[in-house]
């Protein structure tokens, strides 16, 4: 660490990314207030959500989302809690229980404000209920091991993951396989996602699950955030590619400015 | 106090261990009332577990440091407290506080450092791979750029940006081979450390509990 | 307000050479997170033993024998936990039989499924899937000791399938997911997702 | 199950959808049957283990050896077979003394196993204190790790036993990264480069890592570039390890389940697709 400096070195280059990415998202949220939204492209695994609800009110089951383990807050965890959101309000139109698989006791309480919110929302207040929120501890085999119980026991016809799974992707892949649910996943990793990508219905993998997040929330301004995505990708393409052509040459300016 | 290291608690540790063991097994066939109470015994000792490490935690970080006369710590608690603020309906709002807080630090701890760790590297490190010294490197070097850029085009969302021209969607099918090559390597790939954790069980179960010899 | 202040602090005794007393000021409210969890743990334990208990007080047929037991080894842990310690020999024993077994095996089931998983989806419906499952037998050859035994080129062949285009496809991934971790994570700090307090 | 015209499923159609339980029942004997009854199938020898154990081979009586114990209770399963026939290789081999030390709190329990599988430190004729030091669980991260480089015995007090440091014999002669010979790394996910970064990089130590099967992709690059000397590639790579050393033991004998399971699987990824095409086709009909 340089002691001369006001930065710390090696951390310059990280914050500039930062403070562009600020920079950009103020940008594109203005153009919200404006009446500005983006046309974004359709998700399979979103739009069948909806179906996967209507099959579970058809079937007289109720429906099952977790959103991981959730060791701490993390953007995918955040995610999750949007998804139990939108999905308690949706259940609660359709008229549908909701059973939700609870990880870390720290999102314990924003799990149950938001079931509730999203309940009242959808206009079905007395669909939520205390014992529908089934609390696990964020110990990762006593959480999949519960979440495997609770999907035998109640056998949901529509069981949605959305959030951080490790390994245990591949019991609930395995275990909606044999209960015949239909099954929704959504995991940021891409190793971790290979197992629930084998084995379950629907499945958005990496940035599909943050963008996701913007298309539960529906507002314009957050739809118009993932624009910012989109060109922070473009530059970083054209960085990658630049660069790469420069070392060809024998340039090293890119990799030091990005190592700065 | 009894000490759990006599031989009996030994033998009968053993065995307690074993019989989690076949219960959880006892999945492999259907679910059933064997896996339903390991099952309960892992959420019980998860959470106790959990909760005692949570009251260590509450002592040597909490209580200890108010006692060194690191008075600021006293603020936590109020913090904590305020999660149970909903079992008061009227004031429930207070818990958003206890929330605000957790959010806000996790969030930013989260991503501060993985922006240099997990996109400034990999670029560093794609662009130094670039090598034409013969021409399995070319070949190489020009999979990876042209992976690690394609791969990143396949996410893009905005109808705007992403422009659907034929080359884009062109793009985004190459980076789409890229992912199932990915995961076709992990799912290859892991089968061997999956197989291992199993024959470490079976090795518990034969060796030390049946206490089989070996031929 | 609180959350972005927060956010803005951490960042900044990440990025900037800040003096030690900033790193200690950043560093206990770091550690009130510890202090939080631990309540919201509490919280927890009271919501299990709400669904739990109320389950054996109703004598829940099928259900209120594996609650009553969850209770007891919960509260069991807590009471050696507290009474004896965390590093004695009483402590360890319960950990060892009640909960390592346990954890371990569950997680060793991973390895039965995967090859029910791998049979059972690893069908050539597509050329993509195709691809997939080429790249896997590949794998799977280069791993197992046979495999190099019967033709010793494949360990080379895994080993350049790892470095180079796993890596690129992983690498780009990963840049992409981050990158929506970070918009989404700046959006909360703004205050802009309502998910995060559930308001 | 798709049926034919007649109403019968034929036999592709039961090799297309085998049930989970037999797939499952076939896989237990073929694991079982190996491990109590080795057969010896061939384990071709990669040069990574080869590199690995030349080097602790080489070594010279007198010369010191830093383990980085960072073990994980998840993990121990398949790291533990490797790192348990590396101990026994530095114990059997006079002379030659380790301290060890582990950033994880759950190193100092899988510590005690290690030796305690591989018979105790007395049975190789050595000595707790005088060839062996055990420093137990240091926490701080890479701040230890690079405090702990330059200068032990003003980071450290008590070893995991409580003995003070100045009563041990070996900590006298031993006190910073250039005391040491080589080091090895059990690494716990990722951690071999922390160790990396405060050892090798500042002092140009030559760094073995011991990683799981699943993170040796991420270290053939960073041997490449010189930064890492070898490792031991998870179960398969300590098999190797016990075979160079002559002892086979459980990892070699978990190979043979390990070949057979692999076969297994690629027979599965057969059947089922030959089952899939010969049941589709004559749907087509």
């Amino acid at each position: 660490m340089g002691k001369m400096s006001i930065l710390v070195a090696g951390r310059t280059s990280g914050l500039i990314l930062l403070v562009v990415t600020s920079a950009l998202l103020y940008y594109f949220m203005k153009r919200a207030g404006k009446g500005f939204v983006e046309e974004i492209r359709k998700l399979p695994p979103i739009t069948a959500i909806d179906e996967a609800i209507s099959r579970a009110v058809e079937m007289g089951t109720p429906t099952f989302m977790t959103y991981g383990m959730a060791g701490g807050f993390t953007s995918d965890t955040l995610v999750g809690l949007s998804a139990l959101r939108y999905l308690a309000k949706e259940t609660a139109e359709k008229g549908c229980e909701l059973l939700v698989g609870v990880g870390g006791p720290r999102t314990l309480p924003v799990a149950r404000e938001n079931y509730r919110t999203g309940c009242i929302e959808g206009g079905a207040p007395e669909l939520f209920k205390d014992e529908n929120l089934h609390f696990f501890t964020s110990q990762q085999w006593a959480y999949a091991s519960g979440v495997m119980g609770l999907m035998e026991r109640e056998k949901p016809a529509a069981c949605i993951f959305m959030g951080y799974f490790l390994v245990e992707g591949i019991h609930f892949g395995i275990n909606c396989r044999r209960i015949g649910t239909m099954s929704i996943a959504g995991n940021p990793g891409l190793n971790m996602s290979a197992f629930m990508f084998i084995t379950m219905d629907y499945v958005l993998f990496g940035e599909e699950l943050y963008a996701a997040g913007a298309y539960f929330t529906g507002s314009p301004v957050t739809i118009n955030t993932l624009a910012t995505e989109d060109v922070i990708k473009w530059a970083l393409v054209a960085i990658v590619i630049l660069g790469s052509v420069l070392a060809t040459a024998g340039n090293t300016m890119i990799t030091n400015l990005l190592g700065l | 106090m009894v000490t759990m290291q006599e031989p009996i608690f030994v033998e009968l540790g053993l065995w307690i261990s074993a019989f989690y063991v076949l219960s959880c097994y006892s999945y492999l066939y259907r679910y059933n009332r064997f896996f339903k109470f390991a099952e309960h015994t892992m959420i019980g000792a998860a959470a106790g577990h959990t909760l005692v490490m949570g009251l260590n935690n509450i002592r040597d970080i909490g209580i200890n440091n108010i006692v060194a006369g690191n008075f600021i710590y006293i603020l936590a608690f109020p913090l904590g407290l305020s999660l149970f603020a909903r079992f008061v309906p009227k004031y429930s709002w207070i818990q958003r506080y206890g929330f605000a807080f957790m959010i806000g630090i996790g969030m930013s701890i989260g991503i501060r450092s993985r922006l240099i760790s997990r996109i400034l590297i990999p670029m560093i490190a794609t662009i130094n791979a670039v090598n034409l010294s013969h021409p399995m490197a070319i070949l190489n070097s020009i999979i990876i750029v042209g992976w690690v850029t394609t791969v990143m085009l396949y996410f893009l969302f905005t109808k705007k940006y992403t422009s659907e021209s034929v080359v884009i969607t062109y793009v985004r099918k190459i980076g789409r081979w890229g992912i199932m090559a990915a995961i076709g390597f992990y799912l290859g790939q892991t089968v061997m450390t999956r197989l291992a954790f199993v024959i470490n069980r079976l090795e518990f179960l034969l060796f030390q509990w049946l206490r089989i010899a070996r031929l | 307000m609180l959350m972005l202040g927060l956010g803005i602090l951490m960042f900044i005794e990440f990025y900037v050479d800040v003096p030690d007393s900033f790193l200690d000021v950043t560093k206990s409210l770091q550690n009130f997170v510890m202090i939080i969890s631990a309540f919201a743990m509490a919280l927890g334990g009271i919501t299990l033993l709400g669904h739990h208990g109320k389950s054996v007080m109703d004598k829940k047929p099928g259900q209120w024998f594996y609650s009553l037991w969850l209770l007891v080894v919960m509260f069991g842990f807590i009471l050696v936990g507290v009474s004896a310690g965390t590093s004695g020999t009483q402590y360890t024993w319960l950990f060892n039989q009640f909960f390592r077994p346990i954890d371990m095996t569950i997680y060793s089931l991973i390895g039965w499924l995967v090859v029910y998983a791998i049979y059972f989806t690893f069908r050539a419906r597509n050329p993509e899937t195709t691809f997939l499952i080429i790249i896997a037998l590949f794998t799977l050859a280069g791993n197992a000791p046979i495999g190099s035994a019967i033709w010793p080129p494949i360990a080379g062949i895994k080993s350049w399938l790892g470095t180079v285009p796993n890596t690129a496809a992983l690498r780009g991934f990963t840049m992409a997911s981050m990158l929506g971790s970070i918009v989404i994570s700046l959006r909360t700090l703004a205050g802009m997702e309502r998910a995060a307090l559930g308001g | 199950m798709k049926l034919n015209e007649k109403g019968k499923t034929t036999i592709m159609d039961k090799l297309a959808d085998i049930p989970e339980q037999y797939i499952y029942a076939i896989l237990a004997v073929i694991l079982i049957v190996p491990l109590i009854k080795p057969i010896g199938l061939p384990i071709p020898i990669t040069g990574d283990t080869i590199k690995f154990f030349d080097a602790i081979d080489a070594l010279e009586p007198g010369d010191t050896v830093f383990f980085a114990y960072d073990a994980l209770s998840m993990t121990w399963m398949e790291q533990g077979l490797g790192t348990m026939i590396v101990m026994k290789h530095l114990l059997l081999k006079p002379g030659i003394r380790v301290v060890g030390a582990s950033s994880s709190n759950q190193g100092p329990p899988f510590w005690e196993e290690c030796m305690n599988s591989i018979g105790g430190i007395s049975s190789y004729g050595k000595e707790y204190g005088k060839d062996v030091v055990y420093l137990g669980y240091l926490a701080g991260g890479e701040t230890m790790e690079a405090a702990i480089a330059r200068d032990i015995a003003n980071t450290v007090n008590v070893d995991s036993y409580g003995n003070p440091l100045s009563e041990l014999d070996l900590m006298s002669e031993v006190n910073s990264v250039d005391d040491f010979a080589l080091m090895i790394c059990l690494s716990s996910g990722w951690s071999f480069g922390g160790w990396m970064d405060q050892w090798v990089v500042p002092y140009g130590i030559g760094e073995y890592v011991i990683p799981l099967a699943g993170v040796a992709s991420d270290i053939w690059p960073l041997m490449e570039a010189g930064l890492i000397e070898s490792m031991i590639a998870g179960s398969r790579g300590a098999a190797e390890y016990e075979i160079l050393l002559k002892s086979p033991g459980r990892a070699a004998a978990g190979m043979d389940a390990q070949s057979l399971g692999h076969i297994y699987v690629a027979i599965l990824i057969i059947v089922g697709n030959v089952a899939y095409f010969a049941t589709r086709l004559k749907g087509e009909d």
